[in-house]
């Protein structure tokens, strides 16, 4: 019988499972027998992002290297919420040393591994935002730099949530924090540059950089796979929305990272030896508003009299990154996807 | 070695910690109506059947359907399926296909030559079933597969009542209705053609049945009275039909006018055209919204060159034209004459101004109640007659084969429940699988799949069928843009994204549990859940 | 084997012969030729297997070694200085995991103003970090330490420093008894982790403890260092058998025997103070030393048990509390303050200042005569001190002292105005 | 003990030499200690190392404060830094330079000093001669060796061999012999020059 592919409708090229697909098709998230790196009875917030978002890494890296995989964490939420005395949510080798140093810690490991002849074992390194576009830089540059054998991965929610919320390296403009107060002329996180950390990796011409959010489970899983084939220092930037932190609705923390992309605001691309190489493009063009207005934390640009001003530059950021990586490029949503074959 | 104190803890320490008790509200897996099933007059459980159909098992998603509606190839080329009309998806997209991949599943069947699943064991009951139409036929295969025997009574040559002499072939090519016809009559039922039964009361005591379902439908065509000359020629668009699929059409000429404005009317027209007519006219008193006739009708009429003459009546007809009157819609829509007159060359004339019922046969029944031309019945579909029932076009009622379909599951139902001395328990609907309840992002977007159409000039001289069906490939393409409204379909998304672990996966077509040990109640589960399957209650404190 | 060599270079062969696995790099004064020494062996094969990694910071430096360690292998690196205090918060977590890394202190002030020759302020600045810290008195003694500290860390899950004076003993060339691989190897046993990362057996390592458990956590370390204090003896003695020299101990006590007076001191000057010491006996004065080799633990049983004679103890140092006094005087009081003997403090060698044997044997000389002050700095200027003390009274801009002194003893030239 | 102070800029070899003079007696089964007066070593910088010698082990580590012998590797040195500090009449002096103590203007300085352990010696003249560079180290301890007699000429080689492994120390050792001889032709003309 002639088989043509079918494209998976009713199951989506976008939900977590697909009963039409056989086993090693279908997502790590989808498998029963999944590692849950972070397991159960973590103490993290409801609806938290980067718990989401650190199962969701770590699996598919336990997939990836066959079980062999140990994991360095700096200081943090994930560290706080997975491993408060006597108990951890971790069913994976793993070691908390300090905030700014888990680059360095890792490549300790990697150094060990190496120097104990045992190349199955792979390390990855995680922080949140500030323990990694902050007080770890240095130690993260310095493991670009010599490529260590790591694949570092970040959890930006965007400030330092573990300790109240305030503004990091990686806060966006505008945004309300307990240090960037929604009040004077300049309400929320003044506008600056910006530091922006995959750009800064790319160019230390480290093999693997690439952006994701846990809005799309098959594009993160497909990057670390991708990240734990290669060898050498990879840098792995998930976005994960923090209801406490941004405002908004614990039901909601997939729905606002799927408009960080769609919006433009969050790129999510990919890049190998300092050049982007791929982009997930916008599926529906979304305008910012739509991301905004459902966090507490931009709240004050709306109600009565809406700072339309700050709001169209927070949306012409959004349409340079469109224009920057080309966002809107064919789908490829729907020619990449999740298919099989009849 | 014993490990360093607090310093270093064991894998597994923190299901110590039952995270449950945060929750304030928790997620609750629900089952909803879809809008397809609770469209179809027939009952079927349309969102199953493409869910069976999906991964390609056509047997299983054919039995599914079979398990409400014996003639899914005569549906699939037929129903004006409401379903698609009222299909989540259409706001999403476009509908899905269903009446396309009811078609496929049905002819899939008929070339493998699966059969109906066998009758019910014997229940001793005898049940009388008048006319082999659609209410007929669809009573008769349910009585029996509840283990009653049937007798099937039709005035008729050949069973199918409408379906054969009110519905061109070109719209249902006879060899698929007698296939699905002839699985019916396999599972034992004793047929009695060309009998027409006059006294229903009689009939019933004379052969000893226990109950009765009366499916005559409605075969007389209206009449009016036109004036009309010797010659000219005036005939009825039922009998016609009828003719026509006795393969013995009446000469008509080549211009053929027919007045009325339902799908007959378009039957008609569309039949004269094949019959040779140059010019089929349709004389239709209102306006085209007002129209009765299904839309895509009229478009695939309209593509083969049938004219529509709006707004007009005939007044009379003078040997070989026509003096038509121009008519306008007074506020409350209804046609008012203007006393303008215009004339249209025709040969014959073709009424297709609606049927009525033949109700002779309740005459000496005098506790059947009758209303407007039509037979008054409970929801068991149970006359005012005890262990009388009656359906389809008899009864008030949509004149469909569809609904004549669903009237005669539900009257061997009621029949059933009748002859065991039980009550109709009617199964409890579901609230409705609403659109907002859907989050459409999962689905990929995708266009229905068009069913090609023949060349119009075939079309319009043949009798060859006019729709064809889908491929294999593009009918499980359609069933795969179910959006499975409402019914939990095993996407594992509620499994994925719980931040907690706390969702159990139970395994294929087991689909999934909470574990409300852990379950924070965020509720991420329940916005992404694709299709809405998903509830939030608030936890009792 | 016996060498002339380079203090620096002793150390970096003897760590070697230790077969560490992970060694990290970062340069700064003056322990710089530990390092190159070591990454030469590394790169020539010499030292195998061994990854030698050279890091952006002191802070990378025992953050990589604390990875390396947790992985279970045998971490090892050098530091001084601003360096050490650039990695302190490392240096506390390090002992607060029980990660047995052995790190090199080439012993050097701490700025500003900006001093790069020895004295011991950066050694006590981690003193309560619960690192083991062992003070060499000479190269030899420096070497052979390296080889006890890795044995010492790992079996009590504590890290170890071994303090050796800065451009003193690393830069000097002195008559070393090289060890050899086999006798390291026999003394020194494979490494086996209390904790490790290890795939077949995960573990978190570095859980957050709350109060709930914290004191337990910080008085079990109270007691692995206790427990060092009667391993250490034992270690020396093995060490003697296997090696055939003594070396290494809680304290080394000379000519105490009959001593009215005892001078107390960590590492280098130790040397120069017997020779002072010497001298004073010939003059007739009962005086003896008494070096602390470990000062975490602080042996006060050994201390107590040496002064059982004295009347008086003098401690030498090249720290001092700011606004307070002497730092190892403090411990050397808690451990003799039911002796009854008085304590003076010789506050020394500050930021490379020579410390000469008169200037010693004339302190010593006043102590015998009861003469010294309780607070003395060696060699003091007092007439610069006093001309600055002028100057800041007298100008409220009175400019930075550091540079003001530099003028005052012609070392730069007078600014122009 | 036998205490040293070499005096010189950074680049030539002051510690070096230092170095070498300790692995000299190190070789002759003495006990040396050689070390810098450290500091951040740049070139140019004036640079004093220090050497000790003794029969028995050394335990002192203070710095030479009263040398025994002087060398001074860079005679523009003699006008800047306290050069001659500690030193006592019995010491001996190398001075590198082609000029006499007069020419120097130091023998009034020198008056009350043994002349016989007093030498100036053009070490950089020799070092450009035999290695072709103007590194006078090794050259002169070939003439400190004969000056002071604490050293033979056999211990330095072994030493300069040690330190400078291949061809570039057998230069140095021809140098260094060069100054030796040179030295002991100097002492033998003074011993003419006292006896006549």
């Amino acid at each position: 019988m002639t088989t043509q592919p079918v494209r998976f409708y009713q199951v989506g090229s976008f939900a977590v499972g697909n009963r039409l697909l056989d086993d090693d098709g279908r997502t790590v998230q989808s498998d029963p027998n999944r590692t849950n790196s972070l397991d159960s009875g973590h103490r993290a917030c409801q609806g938290c992002g980067e718990a989401l978002g650190a199962r969701y890494a770590l699996d598919a890296a336990m997939r990836a290297s066959q079980g062999r995989l140990v994991a360095v964490n700096a200081t943090g939420c994930l560290e706080v919420f997975s491993t408060p005395y006597p108990e951890t949510s971790w069913r994976i080798p793993w070691l908390h040393s300090l905030f700014g140093n888990a680059p360095a810690v890792a490549t300790g490991v990697a150094a060990a591994m190496k120097a104990k002849g045992r190349p199955d074992v792979r390390v990855v390194a995680q922080a949140g935002d500030g323990g990694t576009v902050d007080i770890g830089f240095g130690c993260l540059s310095g493991m670009f730099e010599r490529n260590d054998d790591v694949l570092f991965i970040c959890y930006d929610n965007e400030a330092y949530m573990n300790t109240g919320v305030q503004r990091s390296g990686a806060t966006p403009p505008a945004a309300r924090t307990a240090t960037t107060e929604a009040i004077g002329s300049v309400a929320g996180n003044p506008f600056g540059q910006g530091k922006d950390l995959p750009r800064i990796a790319m160019a230390h011409d480290v093999p693997y950089v690439a952006t994701a959010t846990v809005a799309d489970l098959h594009d993160l899983e497909e990057k670390v796979e991708r990240a734990m084939q290669v060898h050498g220092a990879r840098y792995l930037h998930i976005l994960v929305p923090c209801p406490l932190g941004w405002g908004s609705a614990s039901s909601d923390t997939i729905r606002v990272a799927r408009l960080a992309k769609e919006t433009g605001l969050f790129p999510v691309f990919e890049a190998v030896d300092g050049k982007v190489t791929g982009v997930s493009p916008i599926r529906h063009r979304t305008p910012v508003e739509e991301y905004l207005s459902i966090q507490g934390r931009y709240a004050h640009l709306f109600g009565e009299h809406p700072r339309t001003d700050i709001i169209s530059r927070i949306q012409a950021m959004a349409d340079r990154n469109i224009a920057t990586y080309g966002l809107l490029a064919e789908a490829l949503a729907d020619t990449d996807p999740k298919g099989v074959d009849v | 070695m014993e490990r360093p104190f607090a310093i270093t803890l064991d894998v597994g320490s923190s299901h110590a910690n039952r995270t449950g008790s945060w929750r304030v509200e928790r997620p609750i897996y629900v089952d909803r109506l879809p809008p397809c099933n609770d469209a179809c007059p027939a009952g079927e459980d349309i969102q199953r059947w493409l869910y069976q159909a999906e991964p390609g098992d056509y047997e299983k998603a054919w039995r599914q359907l079979v398990e409400d509606n014996p003639f899914p190839a005569v549906m699939g080329r037929i129903c004006y399926h409401p379903c698609e009309t009222s299909c989540n998806r259409a706001q999403l997209d476009e509908a899905v296909g269903i009446n396309a991949v009811e078609r496929f599943l049905g002819d899939h069947a008929i070339e493998r030559g699966w059969s109906l699943p066998a009758a019910g064991p014997d229940s001793g009951k005898r049940v009388l079933v008048v006319g082999a139409g659609p209410a007929g036929l669809s009573a008769t295969y349910h009585l029996k597969r509840l283990g009653h025997s049937v007798s099937l009574v039709d005035s008729a040559p050949k069973l199918g009542g409408m379906m054969r002499y009110g519905i061109p072939a070109y719209r249902l090519p006879r060899a698929v209705l007698d296939a699905e016809i002839a699985r019916i009559v396999a599972l034992g039922v004793d047929v009695v053609l060309d009998r027409t039964v006059e006294d229903i009361r009689r009939e019933r005591d004379e052969g000893g049945f226990d109950a009765v379902f009366l499916a005559v439908g409605a075969q007389l065509g209206r009449r009016v009275d036109i004036p009309a000359g010797d010659s000219s020629r005036i005939l009825d668009a039922v009998s016609l039909l009828h003719q026509v699929a006795d393969d013995d059409p009446p000469m008509l000429g080549r211009r053929v006018v027919v007045y009325g404005g339902g799908d007959t009317a378009l039957d008609a027209a569309r039949t004269a055209r094949r019959l040779g007519a140059t010019d089929a006219v349709i004389v239709y008193r209102r306006n085209r919204e007002r129209m009765p006739a299904h839309g895509d009708e009229l478009e695939e009429a309209l593509d083969e060159g049938i004219t529509v003459r709006w707004l007009s009546t005939v007044n009379r007809f003078e040997h070989d034209r026509l003096v038509l009157e121009k008519m306008r819609l007074d506020d409350e829509g209804f046609p008012q004459p203007t006393g303008e007159f215009e004339e249209l060359g025709a040969d014959s004339l073709v009424l297709a101004l609606g049927q009525d019922t033949d109700l002779s046969l309740i005459d000496e029944a005098p506790n059947v109640a009758v209303d407007d031309g039509v037979v008054e019945v409970l929801p068991t579909m149970m006359t005012g007659e005890s262990g009388v029932f009656a359906g389809g076009d008899a009864v008030p009622s949509p004149r469909t084969a569809t609904v004549a379909i669903g009237h005669g599951k539900r009257a061997a139902r009621g029949i059933s429940a009748f002859l065991s001395g039980e009550e109709l328990v009617v199964p409890v609907r579901h609230e409705l699988a609403s659109f907002d309840r859907i989050n459409t992002w999962y689905y990929s977007d995708a266009p229905r799949t068009e069913r090609p159409e023949l060349e119009r000039v075939r079309r319009q001289s043949t009798f060859d069928e006019v729709v064809e069906g889908l491929t294999e490939e593009n009918a499980l393409f359609e069933a795969r843009r179910c959006l499975s409204c409402g019914n939990c379909f095993e996407c594992d998304n509620c499994f994925g994204v719980c931040p907690d672990n706390a969702v159990i996966k139970l395994g294929p077509s087991q689909r999934y549990e909470f574990d409300y040990d852990f379950c924070k109640g965020c509720g991420i589960c329940v916005t992404e859940c694709p299709c809405g399957a998903i509830d939030m209650i608030p936890e009792q404190i | 084997m016996l060498r002339q060599i380079e203090g620096s270079r002793a150390v970096a062969e003897t760590v070697a012969l230790c077969r560490p696995e992970v060694v990290c790099a970062y340069p700064i004064s003056p322990q710089t030729h530990i390092i190159e020494a070591i990454g030469a062996m590394v790169a020539s094969g010499a030292l195998a297997p061994c990854e030698f990694i050279n890091v952006e910071s002191e802070f990378a430096a025992m953050s990589v070694s604390i990875g390396a360690s947790a992985a279970g292998a045998r971490a090892y690196t050098a530091t001084a200085s601003q360096g050490l205090l650039f990695m302190i918060e490392a240096v506390y977590n390090a002992a607060g995991l029980g990660l047995p890394i052995v790190m090199t202190l080439a012993n050097r002030a701490i700025g500003a103003p900006i001093n790069i020759w020895n004295d011991h302020s950066d050694a006590m600045a981690v003193r309560d970090s619960g690192w083991i810290q062992l003070f060499a008195e000479t190269n030899q003694e420096a070497a052979d330490l390296h080889v006890q500290a890795f044995r010492l860390a790992e079996e009590l899950s504590l890290p170890v420093m071994v303090c050796m004076d800065g451009f003193i003993l690393t830069h000097a060339v002195e008559r070393v008894d090289l060890p050899e691989q086999p006798q390291v190897d026999a003394y020194l046993p494979p490494y086996e982790p209390r904790q490790v990362l290890e795939p077949d057996d995960p573990v978190s390592i570095g859980a957050m403890v709350g109060p709930e458990a914290f004191e337990e956590v910080r008085y079990l370390a109270h007691l692995r260092q206790l427990d060092a204090l009667e391993r250490i003896p034992a270690m020396a003695t093995e060490f003697e058998e296997v090696f055939g020299r003594p070396s290494g101990a809680l304290v080394s006590p000379y000519r105490t025997e009959d001593a009215e007076i005892v001078v107390i001191a960590l590492g280098s000057v130790l040397g120069t103070i017997k020779d002072a010491v010497d001298a004073r006996r010939e003059a007739g004065d009962r005086v003896g030393v008494l070096g602390i080799t470990a000062f975490r633990p602080f042996p006060s049983d050994a201390v107590r048990e040496a002064l059982s004679r004295a009347r008086s103890v003098v401690v030498v140092e090249k720290a001092f509390s700011i606004g307070f006094g002497g730092v190892l005087s403090t411990d050397v009081a808690m451990a003799t303050h039911d002796t009854g003997c008085t304590l003076r403090t010789i506050v020394c060698g500050l930021g490379g200042r020579p410390i000469t044997r008169r200037s010693l044997e004339e302190a010593f000389a006043a102590a015998a005569q009861d003469e010294l002050d309780s607070l003395t700095f060696l060699d003091l200027d007092h007439e610069i001190v006093e001309r600055e003390r002028t100057r800041m009274t007298t100008t409220r801009r009175s400019g930075p002292s550091a540079e003001n002194i530099l003028r005052d003893i012609g070392t730069v030239a007078s600014r122009m105005d | 003990m036998f205490q040293v102070r070499i005096h010189g800029r950074g680049g030539q070899g002051v510690v070096a030499a230092a170095e070498i003079l300790s692995m000299a007696a190190f070789a002759e089964g003495r006990h040396a200690q050689a070390f810098p007066s450290f500091g951040s070593e740049r070139m140019g910088a004036p640079v004093v190392s220090f050497c000790r010698i003794d029969d028995r082990p050394i335990r002192t580590h203070e710095p030479v404060m009263e040398p025994d012998a002087l060398v001074v590797q860079d005679v523009t040195l003699i006008h800047q830094v306290e050069l001659f500090a500690g030193l006592s009449t019995d010491a001996y002096v190398l001075v590198n330079t082609s000029r006499s103590f007069d020419e120097l203007g130091l023998g009034e300085f020198f008056g009350g000093f043994h002349p016989d352990r007093l030498l100036t010696c053009p070490a950089t003249e020799l070092a450009l001669e035999y290695l072709g560079r103007p590194l006078p180290n090794a050259v002169l301890l070939g003439g400190f060796a004969a000056l002071t007699g604490q050293i033979t000429l056999d211990a330095i080689g072994t030493a300069v061999r040690e330190r400078f492994p291949g061809a570039v120390g057998d230069r140095n050792m021809a140098a260094a012999a060069a100054a030796f001889r040179f030295v002991t032709l100097e002492e033998e003309e003074m011993v003419h020059a006292s006896t006549d």
